[in-house]
């Protein structure tokens, strides 16, 4: 039962090609959409608080559907990455990593605001007093202070994205080599009478790998706790 | 509570339309409305493997009937394959590509860098019909590496809608309500298994009213229904 | 003039307002619990917005509310001790030191971390984490942190409170050499009054 | 376009039991479960941890079936929940509430478990002086400050069980007024060509119903709030 | 015999360890910055456990190694003034006073909230919040606070450090009241001289 055939092993890296993808470039945008949700008034914030929340409310099938009506190469937004910067998202990976961006996105999200919101400013009021602009303030007190949220938040989008299906499947199909991740892979045998054996092998993959980013998460947050929880005084 | 509860059918996504008019015209007749759930024909066999209080079951192939048949969760003499389909080659509204489906036509070179979306052609049965309709008609080994498999034919159906792909495989029941694609032409029976979607009862039904909906669905007026939709009729 | 302060502000149902000029050296505010003390020095360091009001050190602008001057925090060099710590947590005492340090152009620089460390007997603390130091540790670390980011002028929240006879001496010396030697402007808050009699040039009673 | 037909207001009222009674029930043990991962050590964190996180790793579909498995008619934990307590949860809105619920805990945990650990330790030695035993520490102090978690918590699971498609439809099937749940009806809706306006429609009533939530929950963490992010000393 | 102490606790690379007993009254802890006068507290409050040792208060025994005995926090009824302040971010300041008073059993509760509230000058922030108050606003309050939990004994480190000398003064006026009409045990840190030489019985060396 766990002789991994050369399928699935293609099936296996493409997974991590692609959540690795999806999350290492979403990371940031997450991170700064969390600091203004987080720290920035304006009008119009719950509107943005809602759009990010999006994917996470849509059945997937639609959020899919509307990745496919926006980026699709006949989308508006589709057509315009195409011409000016040539990245094209239907059937290929790129568009699974989109889908899988698109869906973590509110995990990650919410999991760094609620570390930013935990930070004391008092600490970034220092920092400035000590000649910190508030772009370094950022990056060398909020940043570090706000690791928790931001591990927390990588490895929630992480396995949501090893987890991801519905959008991914109706967005850019189900290709082998260049969308078809675990969970496709998984779907397809479960549509099958009699796949069980494959199914669960698949599952167990699947778990290992985002189990894998789980202990890496908390070695590193770990690592990154050592000065934390003590008093500022 | 009151009013009586009508039958609870488990029927394939595909059936979904035709199968609420035919409940509803059958509800006019003064019966109980059957209660239908509609989800992928996997679904809805494991459901009632795993003990589902329902009473009938339509799957959109007979491979899952099987599989339920053979572990004895239906009455094998109601199961009955009363409906069969046709599948079609689509494009886009706009696409003005011509095509006659014969041995060995053009498909690979009419798609060019473009995908062939259809069901999946390894699960989803849609899917394996049109594989082996390519396949006898020879031209499956050129088009294998292009195709875009969809988790449905509803999916397929809307990546021609769109026109990320140029063509695609659906069944003309599908391509008959959309006003979106063009149907370029339809595959010969002849190329594929018979396209069929079995019904039967379960043995766990406790519905006084499912053999009569069953039988409606069987009648000259249940028929017509379907045929109305686009169905071929057995 | 060192310090050339009129400013008011509404906090809560309070409102805190001080005015005064003083000539160079070291400045007391003097005055009782809730008076505004920590205040006024956050609105010195550009903490806290005054309502209105003007504040110039050394002739320098930083706030003016008529001229809609204000000076952003980290351009205005203070050296600020604050009343409750804030080390930063995650960096070692050595990191919290340098801090300020890293940031200042060479030629603001007037200390150097091994002076610090050694008038303050921190040596034996630089590798450690903010959260295992004494609460008079963490006051050392913090006064050696402000002295090290180069400051123009200081501002110190009763910087020695928590500290033994002997280390409060040694650092007094400090801060009179630095008064004087480097002439440098501070305003220091202490209920001390044999503190604020040795080093205050001028008492500034704050809510009295 | 906006005229919501009767059988649309079903879905809507059904969607909002099966989530309210999915988050309302599991908001206890997804704060219990963050709480043990957050403070307690024991050999096998690791695996509980993963355990949480199964059901955001698996492709829902997959999640669905091994609820069918468990909790089915036949399943051992089914059979074992209708003999001693008459639950039944097979083609039932309880099982569509245990569905939303299993989906939505990993994003419960995480979110309430950022913010105990957020939580200042003295706080509690403090309390503890004052007499108070660790559960009355944990009831009034712990549990009040990690509100922002909670609160965040509750959204992010109610937003995610609103969305809930998957496993709901794998497990208990897509029945009307009982387990037609809004993403179930809009994919019903989506199989039928033509009909993107009722697609359309049912997207924005879900997505609305989250907005409220979020709104809500804004409004809730501001008022408890008040007290926070201030000095201790 | 109030304080029987004899405890060993090693943190970091520091060892702290001290051993006296004291007669009835106040006993003050002297000794350098970073010499462990707070960790010797903590472990008489029990949020940090002694590698060996024994503490017993007024007769009783709250913790011996040797014997496996460690009494839980939360039943040895200290009064703890805590150097770094701790008020419950999350009550305003009326429920901060009373949240050990509502735990305790009202046979050992031996202030009300009107008394403290009067002596410390804190009627005016009762509805406040927490992060409203100034530092020594914010100390007075934690006085009231460890006082109205009805405590057997009281642990306060540096309590008056941020109070000006008329505040400090009356706060000194109650705790004599304390030491000698409730015979109350205390263990008192601070570096102020004069104020240890007023209130002390007894000054234990710690670190010297
Ligand atoms: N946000 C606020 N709302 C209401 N009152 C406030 C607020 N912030 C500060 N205050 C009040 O403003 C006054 C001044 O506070 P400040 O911290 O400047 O006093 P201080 O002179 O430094 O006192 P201390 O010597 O006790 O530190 C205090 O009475 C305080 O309660
Ligand atoms: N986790 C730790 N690791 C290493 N050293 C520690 C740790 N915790 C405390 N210490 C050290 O233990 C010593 C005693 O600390 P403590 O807080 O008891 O001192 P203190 O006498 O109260 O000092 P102060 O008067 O400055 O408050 C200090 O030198 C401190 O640096
Ligand atoms: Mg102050
Ligand atoms: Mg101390």
């Amino acid at each position: 039962m766990f002789a991994i055939s050369g399928e699935e092993w293609e099936v296996i890296s493409l997974s991590l090609k692609v959540s690795g993808v999806a999350i290492g470039l979403t990371l940031p945008i997450a991170f700064a959409l969390a600091w203004i949700l987080a720290r920035v008034r304006f009008p119009g914030k719950v509107l943005l608080d809602a759009l990010v929340h999006l994917p996470l409310v849509l059945p997937p099938v639609v959020t899919g559907w509307l990745l496919l009506l926006a980026f699709g190469n006949n989308g508006p937004a589709g057509r315009w990455l195409a011409e000016w910067f040539g990245i094209t998202f239907m059937f290929r990976w790129t568009g699974a990593a989109l889908a899988a961006a698109v869906m973590a996105l509110p995990l990650m999200v919410r999991a760094m605001r609620i570390s930013i919101e935990a930070v004391d400013r008092r600490l970034e009021d220092a920092a400035r007093t000590l000649g910190a602009s508030p772009t370094r303030t950022f990056f060398s007190i909020t940043l570090p202070l706000a690791i928790p949220g931001l591990l927390a938040g990588a490895v929630l989008g992480f396995a949501r994205s090893i987890g991801e299906f519905g959008a991914t499947i109706t967005f850019v199909s189900n290709i082998p080599g260049e969308t078809r991740t675990l969970p496709l892979a998984i779907y397809g045998a479960l549509q099958v009478p009699g796949s069980e054996a494959v199914v669960t092998r698949l599952s167990i993959i699947a778990v290992a790998l985002s189990l894998l980013a789980l202990v890496a998460s908390e070695l590193l947050a770990r690592r990154a706790g050592h000065g934390r929880g003590g008093h500022v005084i | 509570q009151g009013q009586q509860r009508g039958p609870l059918v488990l029927a394939a996504a595909s059936l979904q339309e035709a199968l609420d008019e035919a409940a509803n015209v059958w509800a006019a007749q003064r019966h109980p409305r059957p209660v239908i759930s509609f989800a992928a024909s996997s679904a809805l066999a494991r459901q009632v493997e795993a003990g589902a209080p329902a009473d009938m079951f339509i799957s959109a192939d007979e491979e899952w009937m099987d599989h339920v048949a053979k572990k004895r969760l239906i009455r094998a003499k109601t199961r009955v394959s009363f409906l069969s389909n046709r599948l079609v080659l689509i494009a886009p509204a706009a696409s003005k590509a011509q095509l006659k489906i014969a041995r060995g036509f053009p498909l690979a070179r009419a798609l060019g860098k473009g995908r062939l979306a259809m069901a999946d052609p390894d699960s989803v049965p849609a899917g394996r019909y049109g594989k082996a309709a390519l396949t006898s008609l020879g031209v499956w080994t050129g088009v294998q590496g292009k195709i875009a498999r969809a988790e449905n034919v509803r999916a397929a159906l809307a990546l021609v809608e769109r026109g990320e792909a140029p063509f695609g495989i659906v069944y003309a029941t599908d391509a008959r309500v959309s006003s979106r694609v063009r149907v370029v032409g339809t595959f010969p029976a002849s190329s594929h298994p018979l396209i069929s979607y079995p019904m039967a009862l379960l043995r766990t039904s406790t519905s006084p009213d499912a053999e009569g909906f069953r039988r409606f669905l069987l009648s000259r007026e249940g028929r017509a229904i379907f045929a109305r939709r686009g169905f071929t009729t057995r | 003039m060192s310090f050339e302060i009129a400013v008011e502000r509404r906090l809560g149902d309070a409102i805190i307002c001080a005015d005064f000029t003083s000539g160079a050296g070291l400045t007391a505010l003097f005055g009782p619990s809730g008076a505004g003390k920590t205040s006024i020095l956050n609105m010195v360091a550009g903490l806290l917005r005054p309502d209105r009001g003007r504040i110039a050190i050394g002739g320098e602008l930083l706030f003016d509310s008529a001229a809609g001057i204000a000076m952003p925090v980290e351009a205005r060099r203070a050296g600020y001790v604050f009343q409750d710590g804030r080390l930063f947590p995650h960096k070692r005492v050595r990191d919290n030191l340098l801090y300020g340090w890293n940031r200042a152009l060479p030629a603001n620089r007037w200390m150097n971390l091994d002076d610090a460390v050694a008038f303050l007997g921190i040596g034996h603390l630089l590798d450690r984490w903010p959260r295992t130091l004494s609460g008079g540790e963490a006051q050392r670390v913090a006064i050696g942190r402000a002295l090290l980011s180069g400051p123009r002028f200081l501002l110190m929240d009763e910087p020695l409170s928590s500290l033994d006879a002997a280390r409060r001496e040694e650092i007094m010396g400090v801060i009179e050499r630095l008064r004087d030697e480097l002439a440098l402007p501070i305003l220091y808050v202490s209920h001390d009054r044999s503190e604020v009699e040795r080093l205050a040039g001028q008492v500034v009673p704050v809510g009295l």
